[in-house]
């Protein structure tokens, strides 16, 4: 099976030969590794890679990509494989431009509006502090624009990745 | 003794008294906001008491509700943790007046000490170093301001009624003066319930040391050395360590003794802790007395085989301090790591949610305090630590190489944490030298973003294609044996000659 | 110092060597059989290597594939941990032919020890008392029974080659000696390689007391004190203790000494523990010297504030003990509970599985030293122990009520374990008393079985119904909203208009 | 819902009423108790019975049983509602009589075979020792008779359950 995946913003082609049960030849980038792996409960696996032991830990991210934890390093990796690969280039990237959105990185509650509607806001301008866990956040603009809307009230509890407001 | 006592607070802090009550065959009650329900402490009390909705005003800092939880449930005593109602005077007076023993000080001496200008006041009069500032809180921004420009910039606000960091802000300048105290007087409000907040110079690169001091009820009164607390991100301690790296004996000693000095200024009683800033020419200055037990109180514990929580019980119960000054031994070196519900990479964002997987450091000199388990939610209601990690071993260069290992085998899933910036934290030169002071998480902000690593990148890209392929393999068996699984039980039918069945053997299963 | 050490051993103790070899910052290599492919010391290794099927003979007892596997991955050093081959003179010759240190005792220690009837001798000239027994092992089942009809039933069998108990059995009379015998025989073949055994008298009530020793190279050999192993199931122990409660200084003393002349006696290197027996007048008996690290080091390591994996690892390498005689210091008391996969109300039946849930208890004075992660499989294949529980208090009543308190919070489940058996152990009066000897569980079997509690019998039969209730209802609800599910979709299908649909509706999810 | 539990062969009825989300009034055996239970991960459940807070650990037996573990206590607890009552009571109990089969408690090897088949058997004789964790396991005949059949053979690998020898 061939995946393309995406890390740091950079594509590497995997291509994945099954050898036995469990035991897996793994091309990346060119470069081939003999691999044991063993799929464990609640997303570990232990790898042997040409005999190096890797106790890896897996975790959906929520957004169609994985966290995977090795040693002390996170990796956040976007795995395609050939048939989802060509939807995606069929369909083209989807380009941010236009209206943004800012949400809410957290539950938490909105203590401070710090701007209006139609107000002229700079790149990092803080727009809302939610605090959360009891730290004050404050969330910033995305981009120079003007304050298009806003969605919530001072004291208003909010789901993580709820809107907060518009700037465009 | 105590034959019942209830635990004021939540997570570690709760679980941690609930451990030693247990040990000490003393039946604990928990009390707990519409948050906590499932929390680990409330599993662990013999008995538990709803207090409120998930704020803390309508819940852990309700002392009426406290007051008649403890009488409901015949609880003769009540530990406050920290945090919470742990400094209120008011809080110890309700004790008084319910007839209930409040784990701590009298309230005479948190007020003493609560009132940070007030305190300022009696430690210049017990001849103690203090950093220059305000003698009186302030509330008026342009006064505060003025005071601000007359000592000069960068100062200090601080709550008056505050410490452990909270409601501190640091001003560079007076352009950001204003918005600074503002926000200073909020904070204040909602950790303390008191916007109250005064001015104080700022010290250049200053080392934050504390000395542990314990007195009874029989007028004795000790330290248990010091903790070294410069590893601070935002005023909040992120690392602590005992010894300190730049203390020698003499200074030790002079520290401690200042301390019992402090503590015998207010007639102290119980477990408490003198906060000092150390400068660069190892001069030192009174910052505040914390009159509870501390967040990092276990590295004092593992360095002197003590439980100061067992100790606060029976100081409590009227007996005396179990070691004198002479029997105090401090051996070997700890530091505790305290582990984060919050995301580094985010600028620090606190990451609440639900645990899906936890698994534990363990071996050698590693001690976990910890309120959270696999399958509890993290609450977005309550400050992000989730659990403590304390080394001990017998050279500091060992118990680092000790806290490195336990951080790399702690893993927790389902929520960011903060366990990769701490092993950050450990492994960078600064922290290693011994050579460090309250600057150095913000110069090194940089340096401790986590870097990337070729030979591990290549390892998580492997793993994480094979695991896709094993996922789509076992999709692929799935939808195989879901097809013959249809054949064979048409082939099964068949064979028993129930023909009428085969017409709708696609409505098998 | 090494870079690399294999380590020939799997389960806690693996773990246990490559934690400290993590933070010497020495790279580890892990071993494994077919059954541990999935076990936590390949996790936590930086390497691994498969030796073979799961039986210990075609793989952890595999010296050709051990001395391959160093070779191959460049170790200079194996730790053999316990068990195994770490008692093994033909595995260290072995490694000295290889150029690979053995972390341990010279293999002309190992054998002088590990032949039981010639380390009588060695004991009997070095002035060492010794229990009455056999010079010499014995084969022969009618001689045997002869010898042990000549000094008095009850005696006890044991294997020459043996130690941790494994292979020993009590005969207390004629009758049973020959069914003993094949018995004993056929354990010391399969747990040693090896089937000789010998006869000893069998002392009445005897307290098993044990001393840590340590010598290096450079001519230093110490005392690390005693440690108590009397609660003992079938000669295997479940619990260990430092101090014993027995031994006063004196005592202490003359049996640390005698230690330290039976390790001088065979030139030995590195760590080892002389077994004594300590009759009702505390006279005591050299029972045997292990001649490597003990399952229950870590009872030292807490008193003394020591690694003594560390220590074995600098000592291989060369280097002086860090400590003199006069520089160790015992603080405390620290006891250890072996956790088990085993049903001790099936007569302690073998509990193998899979671990589904894993809550380890933490806080103050409370060490884990385990093999198993929550999801892992215990195997069949090798001894039932899967963690050990290790607490630290001042004094030994503290200890206690911490065991026993730590015992209450830890939680497995998927299998079986002890955890109750050993709560009940270390809360019976003759344990808390002190006065106990190696009949204690057996003379107390009855009383250590679990009893009924009215009370939580009730909370029991309140939370399986509450349970039972909420999974009929969600069962319930599930069903209605699928029905609701399948409305919906008929009444969404019908305002669309495609009555077409609405003929199989029935069909829809 | 009405349920009836068996506990160390002892019948309770037990009465279940909701009352809100997560309190119920539960009454065992006549005797009515106020339950805050809330359900959590991997079979735990908090109980708060009467502000008594209980943490318990529930575990299917695999025998339609369920162990409950209660502070250092473990209760095996076999329950059945009103339906499954009436249907086991419809059906009568199962007798235990006639040949018994001895089955492998753990998974193991077969180390030494005891008897031989028509061989005659006291309750509690050793028929046959099965190995496992290092620990040689001796299996006794449930009851007095003669052995009618033994289904492993000496150094053969047993799964938990696995029939080992029947006794008539």
């Amino acid at each position: 099976m061939k995946y393309q995946a995406t890390l740091d913003g950079k594509q590497h082609e995997i291509h994945v030969i099954e050898k036995g049960e469990g035991v897996f030849e793994v091309v990346v980038d060119g470069q081939a590794h003999t691999v044991d792996a063993l799929p464990l409960d609640h997303g570990a696996v232990s790898l042997i890679v040409d005999r190096a032991s890797y106790s890896v830990e897996m975790e959906e991210s929520g957004d169609g990509k994985v966290n995977v934890l090795v040693r002390d390093h996170v990796f956040t990796i976007e795995l395609l494989d050939e048939r989802r690969m060509r939807m995606r280039l069929a369909g083209g990237r989807f380009v941010v431009e236009g209206p943004q959105v800012v949400t809410a990185p957290m539950p938490g509650k909105v203590v401070r509006i710090l701007v209006a509607p139609g107000q002229e806001v700079k790149e990092g301008q803080g727009l809302v502090v939610v605090e959360a866990m009891k730290m004050e956040n404050e969330l910033a603009s995305p981009k120079d624009g003007t304050v298009k809307e806003i969605f919530v009230q001072e004291g208003a509890s909010v789901e993580g990745g709820a809107k907060l407001v518009m700037v465009e | 003794m105590f034959r019942k006592i209830l635990v004021a607070n939540r997570g570690e802090i709760a679980v941690r008294v609930i451990r030693t009550c247990r040990e000490m065959g003393i039946r604990t009650v928990a009390v707990y906001s519409d948050a906590d329900r499932g929390a680990l402490h409330v599993r662990m009390a013999d008995e538990a008491v709803h207090l409120g909705p998930a704020p803390s005003r309508e819940s852990y800092l309700r002392i009426d509700r406290l007051i008649d939880a403890a009488k409901a449930t015949g609880a003769e005593a009540i530990h406050p943790g920290y945090g919470f109602l742990s400094e209120q005077a008011p809080f110890v007076e309700a004790c008084d007046a319910a007839g209930i023993t409040f784990i701590g000080p009298r309230p005479e001496a948190i007020s003493a000490m609560g009132d940070k200008t007030g305190a300022r006041q009696r430690m210049i009069q017990a001849g103690v170093p203090v950093v220059p500032g305000m003698d009186e809180p302030e509330s008026d921004v342009n006064r505060a301001r003025e005071f601000a420009r007359s000592i000069g910039f960068p100062v200090m606000i601080k709550a008056a009624a505050g410490g452990g960091g909270r409601g501190m802000r640091k001003v560079e300048s007076e352009e950001e003066f204003d918005a600074s105290f503002a926000a200073a007087q909020r904070e204040a409000l909602a950790a303390f319930g008191d916007d109250r907040v005064y001015v104080e110079k700022f010290l250049d690169k200053p080392r934050h040391v504390e000395i542990q001091v314990f007195a009874d009820a029989h007028g004795n009164c000790i330290h248990l050395f010091e903790r070294e607390c410069s590893v601070q991100r935002r005023h909040q301690k992120v690392i602590e360590e005992s010894p300190s790296p730049i203390l020698d004996e003499d200074l030790r000693r002079r520290m401690g003794e200042v301390a019992v000095r402090a503590a015998r200024a207010v007639n102290y009683l119980g477990a408490g802790t003198c906060e000092f800033l150390v400068d660069a020419n190892k001069n030192f200055y009174f910052l505040e007395m914390n009159t509870r037990l501390q967040v990092e109180h276990p590295v004092t514990e593992l360095r002197c085989g003590v439980d100061l929580v067992r100790w606060q019980i029976e100081v409590a119960a009227g007996k005396p301090l179990p070691l004198s000054q002479d029997e105090v031994r401090a051996q070997g070196h700890a530091i505790e790591a305290r582990i984060n519900a919050e995301d580094p990479a985010k600028n620090f964002m606190p990451s609440p949610g639900k645990i899906t997987y936890l698994r534990l450091p363990g071996g050698p000199g590693t001690r976990i305090d910890s309120g959270v388990y696999p399958g509890y939610t993290v609450p977005m209601a309550y400050d992000s630590m989730i659990a403590k990690l304390i080394v001990w071993a017998p050279t500091r260069e060992q118990a680092i190489q000790r806290l490195q290992r336990a951080l790399s085998e702690f893993v927790v899933k389902g929520i960011t944490t903060n366990i990769g910036y701490l092993k950050r934290i450990v492994a960078h030169p600064e922290f290693l030298s011994g050579d460090y002071d309250t600057t150095f998480l913000a110069r090194r902000a940089e340096e401790l973003r986590a870097a990337t690593n070729g030979e591990l990148a290549r390892v998580a890209l492997v793993a994480s294609a094979v695991y896709q392929y094993q996922l789509d393999k076992n999709r692929a068996r799935k939808l195989e044996l879901a097809a013959q699984g249809a054949a064979a039980a048409r082939s099964r039918w068949a064979e028993m000659g129930r023909l009428r069945a085969l017409g709708r053997a696609g409505g098998v299963r």
